[in-house]
């Protein structure tokens, strides 16, 4: 699997994806600039998590504008495989690649801490190693996550079984515990919680790995369209 | 030269977590005739054009940029200023 | 503007440095060594570099006494940050600094400019930010007021440190009556580099480039801005705000920028530096001192971001994000570009100059040129005859508890401030981003593995005024003993600390008595540690209405640990393991969370310290963790062995069963040097032969009961109701 | 009843990070017409009560908690509403 990990000025988890990445779970893996206008040879790409421009207007509202996300848009319509974190996911709804948006928690305050999330859905390209309803632990580290979608986007969310982790005791208001959901086409995942902070004991768990193993057992025999 | 005057609102079935806040403390702090608070966004920006040009431009800023239309909504107005 | 400023002679005459905290005298010195009547440019330059801040008028003489050298350290304090080695050809480089007085006019910012400053200290030498801390000191009285301060001080830690990508691992909060309207906020960054890479704020070798780089400057946190615009203008004040806005986006491209610098353009570098108290004066001015060199600065080309600012406002300017260059002649445009391309501004503003000027041009003009040690070396240091301050030559009686129902003291105890957990608050920290951080917030230090070694680094920020209030000397050694029993409990050998000194005035002979005196504590304990001070801040004039805060030295504490899995945390693991307690428990009440409990307040001489005892035990705790004989390890220090036992609990909800011959008073004394540890059965034999005297069995970790027989009392209740409390009683608090 | 329509802003010396960025990325996109823009808050408060007593609490309001004084200036405008 070879994947590309965007920077955008201001993202601060593309290092640490990076490092997961290659390091951890062994695959190929490099740092892409978002004034690149070109994504050809990856066969998924990591957005991550951060600040991008400094989320000064919205979280991600800037961004969306990045010379990138042209070839972003081009590769996902094509089946390419996408997955933001937290950043990441919120960039991913303001440039309509997810329904709906990421408002500010509940709290109003930023939360870091550990998180029980349900998987609520196991057979997707995101989450085939983990068992069906399996309770897993990630951390969390935003102060925006407050999963919105207007009545018919929710249900049109949960009719097609876009939801892929639920948190198990709700921090930030999310509606229907959403903490992470794909489009309907099933390639791209948007996922507050990090699970690139959860793939070493050493740093307190390996829950996160999980979401790694998926997309490799998924790239594996499945078709790409490398565009 | 114009200058927008752009007002961003949560759309009303929004629950706006902010303005909850604000709203709450007020009725803590006894002041119970606050029937209501929202919490929006207010941009000016000058721009150099013709009028119907300089609109348009900042209808799309607004749609595209300034305001998420998943959950917001916004209204403009735009005054011709000397420089 | 221009000429509204008031000439050399009206300067002379009507003293309006005496409004930008120039002394009469000082003044004069100035104008003698000049040889002429300076410019009213001139004078604002020797007030902001001569202000207590950039000069230590009064603190050299107490700085001078600390112990700043040992073979592990590569750069001491004087530069931007000290730095040690840490083995491996990497090196750590951390330093602190204060931002009380801007956090409480202005919280949220206060607080984030704060953390922005302290790491262009660090990636100014060549270092990765990896890690900050923030040691917090609030008042007890919660009124509106205060919720608000802590809570945006909280935010504004947060809002920066988040944004720009370095984890907050640690810190602390304390409340004391003597901070209500002095509150402290001190923050500290560690960051990581390779020894080969260390560099210097220096402009050497006439004709080379000075870049500046970064945010544009504005009117913000100008010193004496009030007067001149007061006093020389005729614009409204209302639109005016001397508050800077921190900007986390535009210091992640600087960061980034110059680290790209110091590692990949180093034929180009001569040296750099950031520009933080007094601007682009000190830094400049320094940078031009320290080498020897003179300077030429043209104020046209520095990039502003309001119209019409005087030479005056462009040098002494406090505006965020902002770096100084020194660039080999030719070199310019290769560093002018790597800049363009993480979007930043960057100008070659100036000139190293052969001999001593330091010359400002504006307009066409020569607005400024003086020798540049006028404004780096000139100052006079100032001492105040010491006065032992009158609370401490009487002291109240030692003090002893009456534990009538050692349940009901136990969770009062639990509900203090300063015992309550603090995590409602730091959870507002990104405390894992960078994905190194092997011990988070709420252990007894923070703990990160340094990328590319097979090492880890512990780190802690410890300070304790109520102590030092009771008997500076001795409180300012065990706050130094402290910082290093937290780094031990982790499994790390403590390395070197950097300081931010709190005081009141220190032209009152009082403070200057604890500020003496504190100095002397922690100078004897640094030694006794083997930590020397690498670098630090100074921050007097606590004052509100004539009275000053507590003595707080604040130290930040940095420790290596080689062996990855000897990395020890708070919490038991497992029900069956044996707690042992490490050190010995005396009467020692004084200034104690139980005195202040019982009588509301912190009295009597300090009892129970015994540096060499201490640096004993500690030596002795930490050959046995890394000897991996421990399971879990926790300091003794506020609340004693009370709060200790259900800290190591609450994470697991894990309780004890056991008995022990201390009485319940004891079970609250603080007696200082202790741990407590728990060891697996199977390494019990081993602990016990390896502490010897100094460890006693206290009982076994239990599933969840929280049994303890003591000498003249038993208690007997749950982990989990005692950890509710304790997790609870702050958030409740703050509401 | 009254409507309270609250503008909240930056004063003009304070450095604005959201303001620049917005620019900088109009600019970036070629809209170099752009002259300048500025980012405020805008409230909407309905409150029960006199016209006089309402502005007064109104003004508190502004002063105590929905603007940061140290560095924002606010105004507001009252509009009597039916309920
Ligand atoms: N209390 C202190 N202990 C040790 N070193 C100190 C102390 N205060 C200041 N220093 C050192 O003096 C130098 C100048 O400090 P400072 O002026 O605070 O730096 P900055 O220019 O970053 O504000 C630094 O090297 C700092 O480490
Ligand atoms: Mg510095």
């Amino acid at each position: 699997m070879k994947a590309a990990v965007l920077t955008f000025p201001g993202s601060n988890c593309d290092a640490d994806l990076l490092w997961a990445v290659q390091e951890i779970a062994g695959q190929e893996a490099a740092l892409v600039s978002a004034n690149t206008e070109d994504l050809t040879g990856f066969d998924l790409v990591l957005v991550p998590g951060g600040f991008s421009y400094g989320d000064y207007l919205r979280s991600g509202a800037i961004a969306k504008f990045a010379p990138v996300m042209g070839a972003l848009k081009t590769f996902a319509a094509n089946g390419g495989y996408v997955l933001g974190i937290c950043n990441g996911f919120q960039i991913l709804t303001e440039a309509g690649l997810l329904p709906g948006a990421l408002q500010v928690n509940t709290s109003l305050e930023f939360i870091c801490e550990p998180e029980p999330l349900i998987v609520a859905n196991h057979q997707t390209a995101f989450s085939n190693q983990y068992a069906a309803g399996q309770t897993i632990s990630l951390p969390i580290a935003h102060g925006e996550g407050n999963y919105y979608a207007d009545p018919e986007t929710l249900a049109s969310i949960e009719a097609h079984q876009q939801v892929v982790f639920r948190y198990a005791e709700n921090p930030n208001g999310s509606l229907n515990d959403i903490a992470g959901l794909t489009n309907e086409a099933g390639n791209v995942l948007g996922m507050m919680p990090h699970p690139e902070r959860a793939v070493e004991a050493l740093l307190g768990g390996t829950d996160g790995l999980g979401v790694f193993e998926s997309l490799i057992a998924a790239t594996k025999g499945a078709v790409h369209v490398a565009n | 030269m114009y200058k927008a005057k752009i007002f961003v609102n949560y759309k009303q079935s929004v629950l706006d977590p902010k303005a909850e806040v604000i709203k709450h403390t007020l009725h803590r702090l006894g002041q119970d005739n606050v029937q209501d608070v929202t919490v929006g966004k207010y941009f000016e920006v000058l721009l150099e054009g013709a009028h119907d040009a300089v609109a348009a431009q900042v209808d799309t800023l607004c749609d595209q940029m300034l305001a998420n239309v998943n959950m917001e909504s916004y209204r403009f107005t735009l005054e011709e200023v000397s420089q | 503007m221009l000429q509204t400023e008031p000439t050399p002679e009206q300067i002379r005459d009507q003293k309006p440095y005496l409004q930008l905290g120039l002394t009469e005298a000082e003044y004069a010195l100035f104008t003698k060594r000049l040889g002429r009547l300076p410019n009213y440019t001139e004078v604002g330059l020797q007030s902001g570099m001569w202000s207590e801040h950039c000069a230590y008028k009064y603190s050299k003489p107490i700085l001078k006494t600390f112990w700043t050298k040992n073979e592990r350290v590569l750069m001491g304090p004087g530069e931007g940050a000290g730095v040690i080695a840490i083995g491996e050809g990497k090196a750590v480089v951390f330093k602190a600094e204060s931002h009380n007085h801007p956090s409480a006019v202005e919280p949220y910012e206060g607080a984030a400019t704060g953390i922005g400053g302290i790491i262009r200290d660090i990636f100014s030498i060549g270092a990765k930010p990896v890690a900050s801390l923030d040691s917090l000191a609030f008042g007890t009285r919660f009124d509106a007021h205060n919720q608000n301060l802590i809570d945006q001080v909280v935010a504004g830690i947060g809002g920066y440190g988040n944004a720009i990508g370095i984890p907050t691992v640690g810190g602390e909060i304390q409340f004391d009556a003597s901070y209500q309207d002095n509150p402290l906020v001190n923050a500290m960054c560690v960051g990581v580099m390779d020894e080969k890479d260390i560099q210097r704020g220096q402009a050497a070798g006439v004709g080379n480039a000075i870049i500046y780089v970064g945010a544009k400057t504005g009117r913000d946190g100008i010193n004496g801005a009030s007067f001149a615009s007061a006093q020389f203008s005729k614009e409204e004040d209302a639109d005016r705000s001397a508050v800077q806005v921190g900007d986390p986006f535009m210091e992640k491209l600087l960061t980034d920028a110059c680290l790209a610098v110091t590692q990949k353009h180093q034929k180009a570098l001569v040296g750099m530096q950031d520009m933080g108290a007094a601007g682009l004066v000190s830094s400049s001015a320094e940078m031009a001192s320290k080498a020897g060199f003179g300077m030429t600065l043209d104020l046209d080309l520095i990039p502003q971001r309001e119209p019409g600012m005087t030479p005056f406002e462009i040098m002494l300017s406090e505006s965020q994000e902002r770096m100084l260059l020194c660039i080999r002649t030719g070199f310019e445009q290769e560093i002018l570009d790597l800049f363009a391309g993480y979007d930043l501004d960057a100008v070659v503003c100036g000139r190293v100059e052969a001999g001593h000027q330091y010359r400002l041009l504006h307009h066409g003009a020569v607005v400024c040129d003086i020798p540049v040690g006028l404004l780096t070396d000139a100052v006079p240091t100032y001492t105040t005859t010491p006065k032992q301050p009158a609370r401490l030559a009487h002291p109240a009686p030692d003090f002893t508890p009456t534990i009538t129902d050692i349940d009901q003291t136990l969770r009062a105890l639990l509900a203090l401030p300063n015992i309550a957990s603090k995590r409602s608050l730091f959870k507002r920290y990104d405390a894992q981003v960078q994905t190194n951080t092997v011990i988070a917030p709420g252990g007894d230090a923070g703990v990160i593995r340094v990328r590319g070694t097979h090492r880890a680094l512990a780190m802690t920020a410890d300070s304790n005024g109520r102590l030092l209030a009771l008997d500076p000397e001795i409180g300012g050694a065990i706050t130094v003993a402290e910082a290093a029993r937290n780094l031990v409990a982790t499994g790390a050998e403590p390395l070197g600390i950097t300081d931010c000194l709190n005081y009141g005035d220190p032209s009152k002979p009082e403070v200057y008595y604890e500020l003496q005196a504190s100095a002397k504590g922690i100078v004897e304990a640094t030694k006794v540690f083997n930590t020397p001070v690498i670098s630090g801040n100074v921050s007097l004039y606590n004052e509100t209405s004539g009275v000053g805060i507590h003595p707080t030295p604040m130290i930040g504490m940095v420790g290596l640990i080689t062996d990855l899995d000897a990395i020890t945390t708070v919490a038991f693991k497992q029900a069956g393991d044996v707690v042992f307690l490490v050190g010995a428990t005396g009467d020692d009440y004084n200034g104690s969370s139980i005195q202040y409990l019982q009588n509301g307040a912190y009295a009597g001489r300090l009892t129970g310290f015994d540096l060499t005892q201490e640096k004993a035990i500690q030596d002795k705790m930490l050959k046995a963790i890394q000897a991996h004989l421990v399971n879990a390890c926790h300091d003794l220090a506020d609340g004693g062995l009370a709060a200790a036992l259900v800290e190591m609990g609450t994470a697991n909800r894990l309780g004890i069963k056991g008995s022990t011959a201390l009485s319940a008073a004891q079970f609250f004394a603080e007696t200082q040097g202790r741990f407590l540890a728990a060891v697996p059965p199977a390494q019990q034999a081993a602990f016990a032969a390896q502490m010897g005297k100094d460890a006693v069995v206290l009982g076994t970790v239990s599933d969840g009961e929280f049994v303890l027989d003591l000498a003249d009392a038993k208690l007997d209740t749950t982990i989990a109701d005692l950890a509710a409390i304790q997790e609870e009683a702050l958030a409740w608090q703050l509401k």
